[in-house]
């Protein structure tokens, strides 16, 4: 029998996919509702310090070949969102949480006041294209911006730091080096491509009310496939790939391409909320086709 | 005209009509058809503004309807809006209203802003040969929608407010019970304030009946990926597993009648 | 009746349809094969001054929401070039030279060898994502790069200059107003994404021969539009937007969001040769639903 | 096993077989079905060699096979693989041969490595009940490939070498000038040296005889889109509205029996 199961960042789980940060991650109940559909591991929404709105509607459309949102980073809050993410061992999974903020100072605060040991890891989006102060439109993407964030977050926290970076990265070996040498012990490659903007004809307006979006799903597979396998030439710390995975057969060419987990969330667009059980029958089967007994045999196979 | 819908994106129609309904709620009538169900919801834009989830309230061959009550910016600037203008349609979404195949006798219960999704629903019965018992509950007279239009309708009807002001004074719950000790009743469909709800789902419930519910909650996506309306404990969508459930599922709910989230995921006590 | 036609770079075209450097651009047949077919200007694939082979094959594959390609530039050099190009008016529309090079001087040389005013413009391509010296992979997409490539055209040719840009130039703004300033007619809003890779699960192993390659087809167009947008804001010379056109809506929303014409390749691959009549007769009737009359109405539209 | 294609990626199998026709020529076989028509190629990915077009020299049930002369570094590489080696399999492409509804007595004419996909053909004419007059023609016995095959088969065969060594010396024009003269032959079809298929064509048309020719072009993509195998004056892709043409088109073309361009482009001297 295949086996899914793998040790990242020193915790066991049982299969590589993990919900990605943003789709379903508002509700600790709908976290573990995701477990039990199949994820191996969850993401939590990125929480700020303060209580965000979000961006007006729509924030999410989806287009022939994909999907694009600009959420806006809504949430509650720290205080509320600690409250909200209590109890995670309820969940059923190892749950990664998920901090943003404007400034350095404002992870560093993240870390210390809304971390716990609760979590298996803190992800931390450096890549957002969509949203003013955050992310790329605040060029957090950069080599320095990284490091010095990196380093802000680990001086107030144990949980391994997962970055995430953006696929727009000019130079992503040298920005998965920044986050490598600033103690960061795992790279999400990536977050959202673009953004994009849909125009509606007879308006003559973009839809999405910030107008423009990151694109996410199908579209941006083999760009994400290829920043995967930038990223795996550069550093020795593991990665999430994140970005288009539909099948068991895309989740084994991410994994090919380097990464150790694969993150998921159009998916739940296009194949429902099971499809991260889905996804891991998919990749059993490969795997016995093809002869491949652990998953962990197949990470970077494709650098050979 | 079968309006076709390949991506989530909003379909641009003009307001076919208005109807003033009383002094807080309109009915918007669109040209189409739109293929909806009972208790299923669109997404409706106003470009540039903002968009929000309404009830189909009625259907016909060749048009749709929503009856939005006036609440706060988005329903006050769609209130402002005349025939003519284009407005964005997105669905339908949601998991419909649906009835046993054998059954005849059905209680449909409005409450408020409820009645607007079951007017569509009573419709969708009578069609099907069912005979149904209408109960409607407003606060007062001047707030009731559809009771003309419902009245007109081969359906026993009962009213209900909060003043006596229409029909007879009470709660939709009084008069649900009085129709069940009178008739036998074989499933119950019931839309409006959430205590009215959970009140209705127990009836149903003690008594064994079969019952639906169709609950609200914030919405962003409406179809089943941003999370926002996800319910405690189950992580339901109500947008995508939802808005209509059995009444079982809500009752087994920590947060049925007791608290939702608002558009940032905080917490709200109903 | 709706009307295409429009003034470019002061050539009047029957439509704004043209056919994107490097598909079906090979010989002056195959150009004047696709003005029959619909296309209201043509541009030829690109050429060096040395003749050159370009990847070995796969050069083009296809994947579910899109195409990837790494040529590598292959074209038979600057002479045999010339003789495959002559008598230009046997085409039947406007075209376009493409010119390349690895430095200004080549490019210089190209602009004094290689054009005639057979041509209606000369499209530089600085953008490139996948042919090692040339594009991006050699820094030629810098606001300093792209300024000094298109002056040390300008001093060699008196042919409109067209500067096609990549869509993951960081400061497309500022980008494109080098381009203005150093005296470039008009942008080409875009070049392929990415790039990108597939790996084929059997072999583990990349499917292009050049491993990744640059994203067209529909994948792209959301993203293509948005740059369209931010192009217009910075500058006020005219734009090519080329970038997953499929069809006549997918033509006008380019158009709105600020391209006065509109590139078209990969769709010959989804929709076969007559797409660019198809594209013309779907705008044409969007024109008389909408009631625009002239197709110059709706440039920038989504700008108001 | 049908063979499903989505997107235009190789699909790898292994080979099944490996029959070297003679010192020059290998046929090798895979397993599962094609969906292929005679005249139709594939494109074939030594995985980080190369890729380049062949065309189906047979089609069973549930096997299709490709006959290849080694000619240089790719056709050298494949010579060297085994049995049970996977393969890239990226196809069928390209407009395939046709029979007229009416004609019962068809002309094939095969020459050197143009016998393998009419091979194929023969196969399908004879299965459609098609009477066939098969002409091949190659420089020396030593380079023929599938002449026993074929002669086993219920057709009418003619062998020509330019030495004699094999059936008569001389030539397929000759042969063909010859059945003509013979027999009535409602259509020819014809694949081969393109000097030979210039003639053939001309004997064709100028006789008033329907005629099919399979030529090849340098190609890159093989489904229309590069533009590298586009023919003057015309612009006709060979990869896709050919490479199987009605003899006027080919006759017609400026190029066609003159030149050809290589892969970067650049025209040489045929
Ligand atoms: C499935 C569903 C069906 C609905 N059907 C109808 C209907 O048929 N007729 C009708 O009048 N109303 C309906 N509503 C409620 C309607 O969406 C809100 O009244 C409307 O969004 C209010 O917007 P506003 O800006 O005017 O008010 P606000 O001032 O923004 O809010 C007023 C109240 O409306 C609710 N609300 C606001 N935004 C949303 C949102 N995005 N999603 C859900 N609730 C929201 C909240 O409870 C809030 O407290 C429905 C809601 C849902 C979820
Ligand atoms: C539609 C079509 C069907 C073909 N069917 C067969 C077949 O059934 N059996 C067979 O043996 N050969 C066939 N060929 C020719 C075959 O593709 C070439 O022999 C092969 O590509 C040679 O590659 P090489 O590296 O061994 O030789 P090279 O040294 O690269 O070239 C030798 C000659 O092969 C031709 N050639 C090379 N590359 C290509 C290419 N990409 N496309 C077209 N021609 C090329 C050129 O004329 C060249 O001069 C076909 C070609 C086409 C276009
Ligand atoms: C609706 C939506 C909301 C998202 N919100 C977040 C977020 O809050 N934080 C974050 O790091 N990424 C967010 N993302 C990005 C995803 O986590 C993921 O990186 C991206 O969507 C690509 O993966 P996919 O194609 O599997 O969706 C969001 C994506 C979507 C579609
Ligand atoms: C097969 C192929 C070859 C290309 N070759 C060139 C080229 O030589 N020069 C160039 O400027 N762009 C080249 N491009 C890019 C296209 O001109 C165009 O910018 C891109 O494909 C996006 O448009 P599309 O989605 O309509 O194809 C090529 C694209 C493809 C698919
Ligand atoms: S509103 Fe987005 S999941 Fe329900
Ligand atoms: S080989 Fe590419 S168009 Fe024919």
């Amino acid at each position: 029998m295949a086996n899914l199961s793998l040790t990242f960042l020193g915790a066991k789980i049982k299969n590589p996919i993990v919900l990605a940060s943003g789709i379903l991650g508002v509700t600790k109940a709908s976290l573990a509702n995701v477990v039990k559909n199949g994820a191996g591991a969850v993401t939590i929404k990125s929480i700020s310090k303060d209580k965000r709105k979000g961006h007006n509607n729509p924030i999410i459309i989806t287009f022939e070949t994909g999907m694009m949102n600009a959420v806006g980073y809504s949430n509650p809050g720290i205080d509320a969102a600690k409250e909200e993410f209590a109890n995670l061992n309820e969940v059923g999974a190892p749950v990664f949480a998920s901090i943003i903020g404007t400034a350095p100072e404002d992870f560093a605060y993240m870390a210390e006041n809304f971390l716990s040991d609760e979590y298996a890891a803190v992800e931390v989006p450096l890549s957002c294209p969509h949203t003013p102060g955050f992310g790329t439109l605040a060029g957090q993407g950069t080599p320095e911006a990284i490091f010095n964030i990196t380093k802000a977050i680990k001086e107030k926290t144990d949980l391994p730091i997962i970055i995430k970076l953006s696929p727009n990265s000019q130079n992503l070996g040298e920005v998965a080096k920044a986050a490598e040498s600033a103690g960061a012990s795992a790279i999400n490659m990536g977050n959202t491509h673009g953004p994009g903007m849909v125009i509606n004809l007879e308006t003559r307006k973009p839809i999405l009310d910030f107008k423009v979006g990151g694109v996410s799903g199908p579209a941006i597979r083999p760009i994400t496939v290829r920043c995967i396998y930038d990223v795996y030439k550069a550093v020795k710390i593991p990665i999430i790939g994140t970005g288009g995975v539909n099948t068991g057969r895309d989740a084994i060419e991410m994994m090919m391409a380097g990464a150790s987990m694969v993150g998921v969330g159009t998916a739940v667009y296009y194949r429902g909320i099971s499809v991260f059980k889905q996804i891991c029958d998919e990749m059993k089967e490969w795997m016995e086709g093809a002869g491949v007994k652990s998953v962990e045999e197949i990470i970077g196979a494709a650098h050979e | 005209m079968q309006i076709q819908r390949r991506v989530e994106q909003p379909i641009m129609l003009p307001i076919k009509k208005i109807i003033e309904d009383n002094k807080d709620f309109k009915t918007f009538v669109f040209e189409g058809q739109l293929g909806a169900k009972p208790g299923q919801f669109i997404m409706l834009w106003i470009p540039r503004v903002n968009m929000k989830p309404f009830s189909i309230s009625n259907q016909t061959e060749d048009e749709f309807h929503i009856t939005v009550m006036k609440v706060g910016e988005f329903t006050a600037k769609l209130f402002e809006l005349k025939v003519g203008e284009l407005l964005g349609i997105q669905g339908p979404y949601g998991r419909p209203f649906s009835f046993k195949a054998h059954g005849e006798n059905v209680a449909i219960v409005g409450g408020g802003c409820g009645i607007a999704p079951v007017n569509f629903l009573i419709y969708d019965a009578i069609s099907k040969g069912k005979q149904v018992y209408f109960i409607g509950g407003c606060r007062n007279k001047d707030l009731f929608i559809k009771a003309d239009e419902i009245k007109s309708l081969p359906v026993e009807t009962s009213f209900v407010t909060d003043d006596g002001s229409y029909g007879e004074k009470g709660f939709t719950t009084d008069a649900l019970k009085r129709l069940l000790e009178k008739e036998k009743i074989d499933q119950i469909f019931a839309c409006g304030p959430e205590k009215m709800l959970v009140a209705i789902g127990k009836i149903a419930l003690e008594r064994g009946i079969p019952c639906q519910i169709s609950m609200e909650r914030y919405m962003k996506c409406g179809f089943g990926v941003c999370g926002q309306c996800c319910v405690d404990d189950t992580g339901l969508r109500v947008c995508h597993e939802g808005p209509v459930f059995e009444a079982r599922t809500l009752l087994d709910l920590k947060e049925f009648g007791a608290y939702k989230r608002d558009g940032s995921g905080t917490k709200q006590k109903i």
